[in-house]
């Protein structure tokens, strides 16, 4: 059977749940074999609005949006034009006639009276279970399967509200099959449940850090880092973890450090604004060699920018983020999978350097939801460092070591004391005010970068290094990417992939072997100058022939990439 | 001559039907209205959230800046420039959690701005967690287990901080409020308020039905504004003591003591933002360092 | 050595005397006891004699005790930077003697207080004076000490002990008649019993100048608060931090004559955002800080980058992170100053080398923020700020301030961020008849109200930056020394351009082939005029006093050029010339 | 434990004649008595001169940032309740910079005791004025005076309920060690404001000038420290008499750290659990 490659936009108000919708379809299809790739394009604001979810059900991983939708689902009719453009010309429109608009299109137009259908097997809020049966029937596949995905989604508001919404649905499903309509792609059930995980990549991070054994997470709201914060205070009884809602961002990074200082793996995560309050913070971790967790959500700036949207503009930011130097990690998963691994990895650097650790990732990242294998649990479980032997003397700090890295010791361990300082410290952690004291300081923690490095994960090359022309991304590019170069190589280009997720200490070696023997260096990013094309010719000497850029708070599609590399390719400049 | 409606801005209104901000703002309007003022004096400074989306709707200077730092980008404009009515907006989190501090140093400073806070006791557009205000045990996805704290009372904090107009209003009660807000935009200092706001969407707890039936106006009740302990007593009142209990709206305290702007030497001199470089003033200022010939 | 006058002849011990035309003497001593005054005094006497000053204060973190030093250069030319070595070292006590005598050259002279024996060590002169003695003889106490160690030093350095009672006059006059008899009659006994004691020991000679022009004699704070007032500050906010504090200090004193408002803030965020409130009501703004107090106004920067304000942030460096050394210096936050905030915005970052520089580039950061509505952030550290310089004269510039302006249009019809051809929408101050400012720090149209389409975020986006053609195109060029040429090439930016410079007269004058570039506008980075500078070269060279080459990965990351050496100190003390000139010879080749 | 147990070897950097020596002798003491040991405690301190302190005394001790004593004290407290957890700052330290902090540390009323070294100045940058400075004091940084009242924190302290509010004077040390003592005890979030002379750059509020005006409540006076009208008003008595002591004690509930960290064993001794790892994964099946 053709592989199936299916899109589907549901498009409305803020408030017309167009989520339900949305995680129910999936719900479905994850659990009939499919792989499932959900993104959300949402406003900044609670009701009204523009709003829109795309789905995509396929039969082969999928890591970015499709080109085209088969099928527009609109809760408000008025919307239903604005996504015309990205509809199939055999793609259909599903919406309300009660609406009083009908979009001019040459497209087939399915008319469902959502709004009484939900009146009489529920209640008007309930329109979108209507659309979701409909869509369901449209797709032609067995009603039955809605059952599940609706229980779980309305299960908190209590069984009657989850009849009703099933009750809803089996009403939008059998008014369809009556009208005999259906859509050209049938997706039947291909598989039994494959099981497979369907997650967003916030909840992978917050998965990722229970894993790692995190004690503390301190935060403040702030999208698109909000939804990590909730999954770990939702699970935070079960896991044994303190969730603390704290005043402002700088009491967030400072609690993190008074717990971590006090022998508890601890954590934040917060967007580019709050890690602009973050970076006294960050500096303070750097001194006082205390391991921390920074998850840095990005999204458009300069400044508030666009809350709701995506963007991959703040790398060099968190490069250099902090007065003064001392090393950092910075780690940019691509998705679920990479994310929960991430953090893994990121808590285990920060714990055996004594640093502080950034996890960078965006809001197309966090928002989307996908299917991804299965995660498997770290074995070696994060022992944390202090538990070597107890030093016989008095325990020094900052002890000078060939790695940089001092041994680790609780506050509140008898008979000894452990001495923190901002100010440039000696060994035993007291002011200092000695050049000798300083250089020695400064080498020793700065030793520290050459043992992270090792820890790092290396740079995925696909097919291999050194194509006639080299693509490189780091982070949520990484679907859109992989997949264009995909269709490019299909075609016959001789193009290649470098996709960095550990960005920081910059994979020097690793990138060169890449790109060295490659014609043509091209990176694919979400900002206006081009971070990474310029990250690279200040760590490997590396000048890339152009950029494929998109700073319009949108993730990049597929069709887009891959045009944005043909063009490049053939040595018109980007 | 200029009516309420006379305020009003064209464009779309982003807030959820029958929120509480709506009730703010046609108080607002309704009092620059009855102050005669001019839009083109008027400059709301606002921070972020839902509350921070005020100025949009409102016919005046606007500069919509940063979560919780609404207060000291106010000061900035009206010390620059006196001549302005300068109003600082936002809400609970963004005035009482990330900007607590500034909140505290505006109350002692006593600058010439007036200060409302859209209390909802919830972050509303990051969709629902706990705010400052929240009372103890308030069930969010932040907090599933409810909170452990007990709510921020920003009354008892502008009482103990000797702020010299500190008031509470209802946005539910359109012409109490009014009559609030144009006694703050006249007061000679900091005219603070705190709004309390049903949020129809995160807030199922304070409804606009559950305040309507807990509000009074401690002007019916003799309340002397001048006797700050009398006041504190007054701020301490809130259902979470007693859920019978009542919610006191009004002036609640009025330290007497003259305005940053009045007492600041500098501003006598005319508005900085007019003040003219003076060549021969600068040289001078060079000079102070030359060091003299010999004797 | 003793003899029966008490005193002894030290030309038996043949120590040679030679005038130098670049002399160093040091004042040293616990803090709060007379050292830091007893180094003001003795900078302003040496400058009343005719000589070129460069005075760097090594303080540390604390008001009392410890030890501080004040290295004080004099010459006949202008300096940028100090020497290793001293040629005279006056200690007001045995801690700061031990401390400092490592510093003397040969035949250097190390006068402190107490009552031993004079005697030679190692080819230096050891000349206990009993400093306090003396003072309290006259009534005085320990602060008083510093003045009688000047005494001597007029004696021995054969100065006109008039210049010294001068200064004294005029520094202690506030503090009364007394005051000002004591000091006097402290100066002339120190004067008589170096005269007595040490004759015709000191090996160098700082005699009063022949010719003589009255200079100035500024720190690097005072120069950028008097460029401030050049350029017509309007408004200023900060926050106590070393070592920006003295900033603050200077224009506070001057806020009333001026019509500044000056306002100390509860905290560096609201320090940022009352600036930017400012610039936003049409005032030019300002603040100063460091490196701790600029992390909390980054997202404040973001704001001004966003909502275009034009306001200017002084950032005065010292060694991080965190706190660090609060009294130190280093230049560890150029990428930082770069980069800092989310997303991208137009910024400048200027460093000048010197307070002269500092002074010009301050009046240029208000101009540039003004006509390019940007953040300008003055990039200095604690050795600029702290350091007295002389300077001739500073000429105040027309600073071209002018707002870009707005023609009439019908009422209630302006638009902030109007896009236009060069990027830079006009401007108005709310409060302007019958026209409304909408301003905002997340995305917005034309009209200042928010807006979320791709479309207006892409125009917005372009719009904003292309102001960095038009601050290309106002950059002023690299500063090059000798000349276009030299087979090494060094390249530094900000306070490192004093000693740089110094070193390579050092190494050209021993034959070197060797030319410096010092970048003080450095973003936008000139990246198209360096590499035309650097393409010549055979080595290129970075001097950053950092530990990791921020200045070195700069250049490399805009122009591609990768420098083959990085010359780095992070001590937190300044570079020397002759300490640069000695780790530049090797790779410059220079006739040791 | 005798007070000399606390002593460090670190030279110290404070002027001769500062209230901070008394200070210290007080924590001292007050540690000693309650037969705490130095590697049981944890002092977090701020920047300034006052944060030094622990420095000069053998503790635990993260010297963190300017203003930012607070969160990382609640943070540790968190994560090992079992420590004695003690902040300690100047007042620009946990005032101004550090004022935000403050008030979320009142809410949250979780078991640390915070010491201020309330000298009404900026000493270590040398003079400029603070939150607390008086009325119309020149300072470098007003030379026209200061136009603002000063920070009364224990007045806020008490409008916002907190558990525990106490003056101190540097100058009464055996009075200021029994303040401390209680402060350590009392199980939620204890405020003890030190009035302390800056001999360097704060000429009007001198030893001298305190010991006129300094009276103890209790003592000199009798107070009914739960009394809240009466503590807020003795919280505001300022001039000519200055009242020291507990001021205010409430029994508000203090932070249930146990419940926040949804367990006994400190948040330090766990262990991650795989099991919980597997369920929670399970989940997006």
């Amino acid at each position: 059977m053709a592989g199936i490659d299916f899109g589907l936009i549901v498009t409305g108000q803020a408030g017309q749940g167009l989520q339900v919708i949305a995680q129910a379809l999936a719900g479905v299809f994850v659990r009939s074999g499919y792989h499932v790739f959900v993104s959300q394009d949402v406003m900044s604001r609670i009701r009204g609005g523009h709003n829109f979810t795309r789905v995509r059900i396929a039969t082969k991983p999928v890591g970015a949006d499709a080109d085209r939708a088969q099928m527009l689902v609109a809760l408000d009719a008025k919307l239903a034009s604005l996504h015309l453009s990205e509809l199939a010309d055999d793609g259909l429109v599903l919406i309300d006639p009660d609406d009083g608009s009908r979009p001019e299109t040459g497209h087939e137009i399915v008319a469902v009276p959502l709004r009484r259908l939900a009146r009489e097997h529920g209640r008007e809020v309930m329109t979108n279970s209507v659309a979701l049966g409909a869509a369901l029937a449209l797709l032609q596949h067995d009603p039955e399967a809605l059952r599940r995905p609706i229980q779980e989604l309305f299960a908190g508001k209590g069984q009657a509200v989850a009849d009703e919404n099933l009750a809803c649905a089996r009403a939008g499903f059998d008014f369809v099959c009556a009208e005999g309509r259906t859509c050209r792609e049938r997706i039947p059930r291909i598989a039994e449940d494959a099981g497979r995980l369907f997650l967003t990549g916030a909840q992978a991070l917050g998965l990722g850090a229970i894993a790692a054994g995190v004690r503390l997470v301190a935060g403040y709201p702030m999208s698109p880092a909000t939804p990590i914060f909730e999954f770990c205070a939702r699970n935070a009884a079960e896991a044994g973890i303190a969730v603390e809602l704290v005043e402002d961002e700088i009491a967030a990074i400072n609690m993190a450090l008074g717990a971590a200082f006090a022998g508890a793996r601890a954590m934040t995560c917060t967007a580019g604004g709050g890690f602009c309050l973050m970076n006294e913070g960050l500096s303070l971790a750097g001194m006082t060699e205390t391991p921390v967790v920074i998850m840095v959500g990005m999204r458009p700036g300069p400044a508030t920018g666009l809350a709701t949207r995506t963007a991959q503009a703040d790398l060099l930011f968190c490069l250099s983020a902090g007065h003064g130097e001392f090393p950092r990690a910075v780690l940019a998963p691509a998705d679920p999978e990479q994310a929960f691994h991430a953090t893994i990895r990121a808590f285990r650097i920060a714990e055996e350097f004594q640093t502080p650790v950034i996890v960078l990732f965006d809001q197309f990242m966090a928002d989307a939801t996908r299917t991804i294998g299965n995660l498997q649990l770290p074995i070696a479980n994060l022992q944390s460092a202090e538990r070597q032997s107890l030093p016989e003397g008095a325990y020094r700090r900052y002890e000078a070591s060939e790695s940089g890295v001092s041994p680790f010791l609780r506050p509140g361990t008898k008979g000894q004391l452990v001495y923190v300082d901002s100010d440039e410290h000696n060994e035993e952690g007291h002011i200092t005010e000695s050049a000798e004291v300083r250089v020695r300081m400064v080498e020793k923690r700065a030793r520290k970068a050459g043992g992270i490095a090792v820890m790092l994960e290396p740079p995925e090359v696909w097919p291999g290094p050194g194509r006639k022309t080299m693509v490189v991304g780091f982070g949520s590019t990484r679907g859109a990417v992989l997949e264009a170069v995909e269709r490019l190589r299909g075609k016959g280009l001789d193009v290649g992939v470098l996709h960095i997720c550990d960005i920081w200490p910059f994979p020097i070696d690793s990138v060169r072997a890449a790109l060295e023997d490659s014609r043509r260096v091209i990176t694919v990013e979400n900002n206006w100058s081009g971070q990474v094309a310029r990250l690279l010719r200040q760590e490997a000497g590396i000048t890339a022939a152009g950029s494929v850029r998109r700073f319009d708070g949108r993730q990049f599609a597929v069709a887009e990439v891959a045009a944005g590399i043909e063009r490049l390719a053939e040595g018109k400049t980007g | 001559m200029l009516t309420a409606e006379y305020w009003s801005r064209a464009g779309e209104n982003a807030w959820c039907p029958g929120c509480g901000n709506f009730g703010i703002l046609s108080a607002l309007k309704q009092a620059l209205a009855e102050l005669q003022l001019e839009p083109w004096r008027v400059c709301i400074v606002s921070g972020i959230g839902q509350a921070g989306k005020l100025p949009h709707y409102v016919k005046c200077n606007f500069l919509h800046g940063l979560h919780g730092r609404a207060l000291p980008t106010a000061i900035g404009v009206k010390l620059a420039n006196p001549g302005l009515k300068v109003i600082a907006v936002g809400g609970d989190g963004d005035m009482y959690g990330e900007g607590g501090g500034a909140l505290l140093h505006a109350f002692r400073r006593n600058p010439e701005i007036a200060c409302f806070v859209h209390n909802n006791g919830v972050y509303g557009l990051t969709k629902g967690q706990a705010s400052p205000t929240s009372a103890a045990g308030f069930r969010t996805r932040a907090t599933p287990e409810g909170t452990a704290l007990p709510g921020f009372n920003p009354l008892a904090a502008g009482i103990a901080m000797s702020g010299t107009f500190v008031a509470r209003g209802f946005a539910g009660d359109r012409e109490g409020l009014t009559r609030l807000m144009v006694l703050a935009l006249k007061h000679k200092g900091f005219g603070f308020i705190d709004i309390l706001q049903p949020c129809v969407t995160y807030n199922k707890v304070n409804t606009h039905k559950w305040y309507q039936e807990r509000v009074f106006d401690i002007g019916t009740r003799q309340h002397d504004p001048l006797d700050i302990e009398r006041a504190l007593e007054r701020a301490r009142e809130w259902p979470e003591a007693d859920p019978e209990g009542r919610i006191p709206l009004g002036l609640f305290y009025s330290a007497q003591r003259p305005s940053y702007d009045e007492q600041l030497p500098v501003l006598r001199q005319g508005a900085p933002v007019e003040a003219r470089p003076d060549p021969r003033k600068v040289e001078q200022a060079i000079e102070e360092f030359r060091q003299h010939g010999r004797d | 050595m003793g003899s029966a006058t008490g005193w002894l002849d030290w030309r038996a011990a043949g120590s040679r005397i030679t005038i130098v035309t670049d002399v160093t003497v040091v004042v040293a001593g616990e803090a709060g006891l007379g050292v830091q005054s007893a180094g003001t005094v003795l900078t302003r006497q040496l400058v009343r004699q005719g000589y070129h000053v460069f005075a760097y204060p090594n303080v540390m973190s604390r008001i009392r005790g410890g030890h501080n030093f004040t290295s004080i250069r004099v010459s006949e030319r202008p300096k940028a930077g100090i020497r290793t070595q001293a040629n005279v070292v006056l200690a007001l006590d045995e801690q700061a003697a031990q401390e400092r005598k490592a510093d003397l050259i040969e035949g250097g002279v190390l006068v402190y207080d107490s009552p031993a024996e004079p005697m030679i060590e190692a080819g230096r002169s050891i000349l206990p004076v009993p400093m306090t003695a003396i003072a309290k003889r006259l009534g005085g106490g320990p602060p008083h000490a510093g003045v009688v160690g000047l005494g001597v030093l007029c004696a021995l350095n054969s100065q006109p002990l008039r210049a010294l009672q001068a200064v004294l006059k005029e520094q202690f006059e506030a503090r009364g008649a007394e005051a000002g008899r004591l000091n006097a009659a402290c100066a002339q006994a120190g004067f008589e019993y170096g005269r007595e004691r040490f004759r015709g020991v000191c090996p160098c000679l700082i005699p009063e100048l022949a010719s003589w022009e009255s200079r100035l004699l500024l720190t690097g704070a005072q120069a950028i608060g008097l460029g401030a007032l050049a350029a017509g500050v309007q408004f200023y906010a900060g926050y106590p931090m070393s070592p920006s504090t003295a900033i603050l200090e200077y224009l506070a004193g001057k806020a009333e004559e001026f019509g500044i408002v000056v306002e100390q803030v509860e905290d560096e965020v609201s320090v940022i955002n009352m600036v930017a409130g400012a610039a936003f009501a049409g005032a030019r703004a300002m603040t100063a800080t460091s490196g701790g107090g600029f992390a909390l106004m980054v997202e404040g920067i973001g704001l001004a980058g966003m909502a275009e304000l034009p306001l200017v942030v002084v950032v005065g460096m010292r060694p991080g992170p965190a706190t660090g050394f609060p009294t130190r210096t280093e230049q560890a936050e150029l990428l930082y100053a770069a980069d800092c905030s989310q997303d991208e915005f137009p910024r400048v970052v200027l460093a000048p080398g010197t307070a002269e520089q500092a002074f010009y580039a301050t009046v240029r950061a208000f101009g540039l923020a003004q006509r390019f509505q940007s953040p300008v952030i003055v990039l200095t550290d604690q050795f600029l700020l702290d350091s007295s310089w002389t300077v001739g004269n500073l000429q105040l510039p027309i600073a071209n301030l002018q707002l870009a302006g707005r023609q009439s249009g019908a009422a209630y019809s302006f638009r902030r961020f109007e896009i236009t051809e060069s990027g830079v929408s006009p401007f108005l101050r709310p409060g302007t008849r019958e026209q409304l400012v909408m301003s905002m720090g997340g995305e917005h149209d034309e009209s200042g109200l928010g807006s979320e389409d791709a479309g207006n975020r892409v125009r917005m986006m372009e719009k904003r930056m292309r102001k960095l053609e038009g601050l290309r195109q106002e950059a002023a060029g690299l500063h090059e020394f000798p000349g276009r040429g030299g087979a090494t090439v060094v390249v530094c930016f900000g306070s490192v351009f004093g000693p740089l410079r110094e070193a390579v007269e050092i190494l050209a004058g021993e034959g070197a082939d060797i030319g410096m570039v010092h970048i003080s506008d450095i973003v936008p980075f000139p990246a198209k005029e360096l590499a035309q500078r650097l393409a010549g070269a055979k080595t290129v060279v970075c001097v950053e006093q950092n530990s990791t080459g921020q200045l070195a990965r700069l250049v490399r990351r805009e122009t591609g050029f990768g420098p083959d050496e990085i010359i780095l100190r992070f001590d937190g003390r300044p570079f020397t010339g002759d300490g640069l000139a000695e780790r530049l010879r090797p790779i410059a080749g220079g006739a040791g | 434990m005798k007070p000399q147990e606390f002593n460090s070897t670190d030279p110290i950097a404070w002027c001769p004649g500062c209230g901070n020596f008394g200070i210290r002798e007080a924590v001292k003491l007050a540690l000693s008595e309650l037969g705490i040991a130095p590697w049981q405690t944890c002092f977090v301190s701020g920047i300034g001169q006052a944060p030094k302190l622990p420095h000069y005394i053998t503790c635990n001790l993260f010297n963190g940032l300017h203003g930012r004593t607070l969160p990382v004290a609640i943070g540790a407290k968190l994560a090992n309740p079992e420590l004695v957890v003690i902040a300690e700052g100047g007042d620009g330290d946990g005032y101004a910079e550090g004022a935000n902090h403050f008030l979320a540390a009142l809410r949250r009323n979780a078991d640390i005791t915070y010491l201020v070294h309330d000298n009404q100045i900026y000493g270590l940058t040398k003079g400029q004025t603070s939150p607390t400075s008086e009325m119309g004091m020149v300072t470098r940084s007003t030379p026209w005076g200061v136009i603002m009242p000063a920070f009364n924190a224990p007045a806020l302290a008490i409008a916002l309920d907190a558990g525990f509010v106490a003056r101190g004077f540097a100058g009464n040390v055996p009075h200021l060690a029994g303040l401390i003592q209680q402060a350590i005890r009392h199980p939620g979030f204890a405020l003890v404001d030190i009035l302390q002379p800056c001999v360097s750059f704060n000429k009007v509020n001198t030893a001298k000038w305190y010991r006129h005006r300094v009276y103890e409540l209790g003592k000199d006076e009798p107070h009914d420290p739960t009394d809240r009208r009466r503590a807020f008003f003795k919280a505001r008595e300022w001039g000519d008499r200055i009242p020291i002591g507990v001021l205010y004690r409430s029994e508000r509930r203090p932070y249930d750290i146990a419940r926040a960290t949804h367990g006994t064993t400190p948040l330090a001794a766990r262990e991650p659990d795989p099991a919980v790892i597997t369920r929670l994964t399970e989940r997006f099946r």
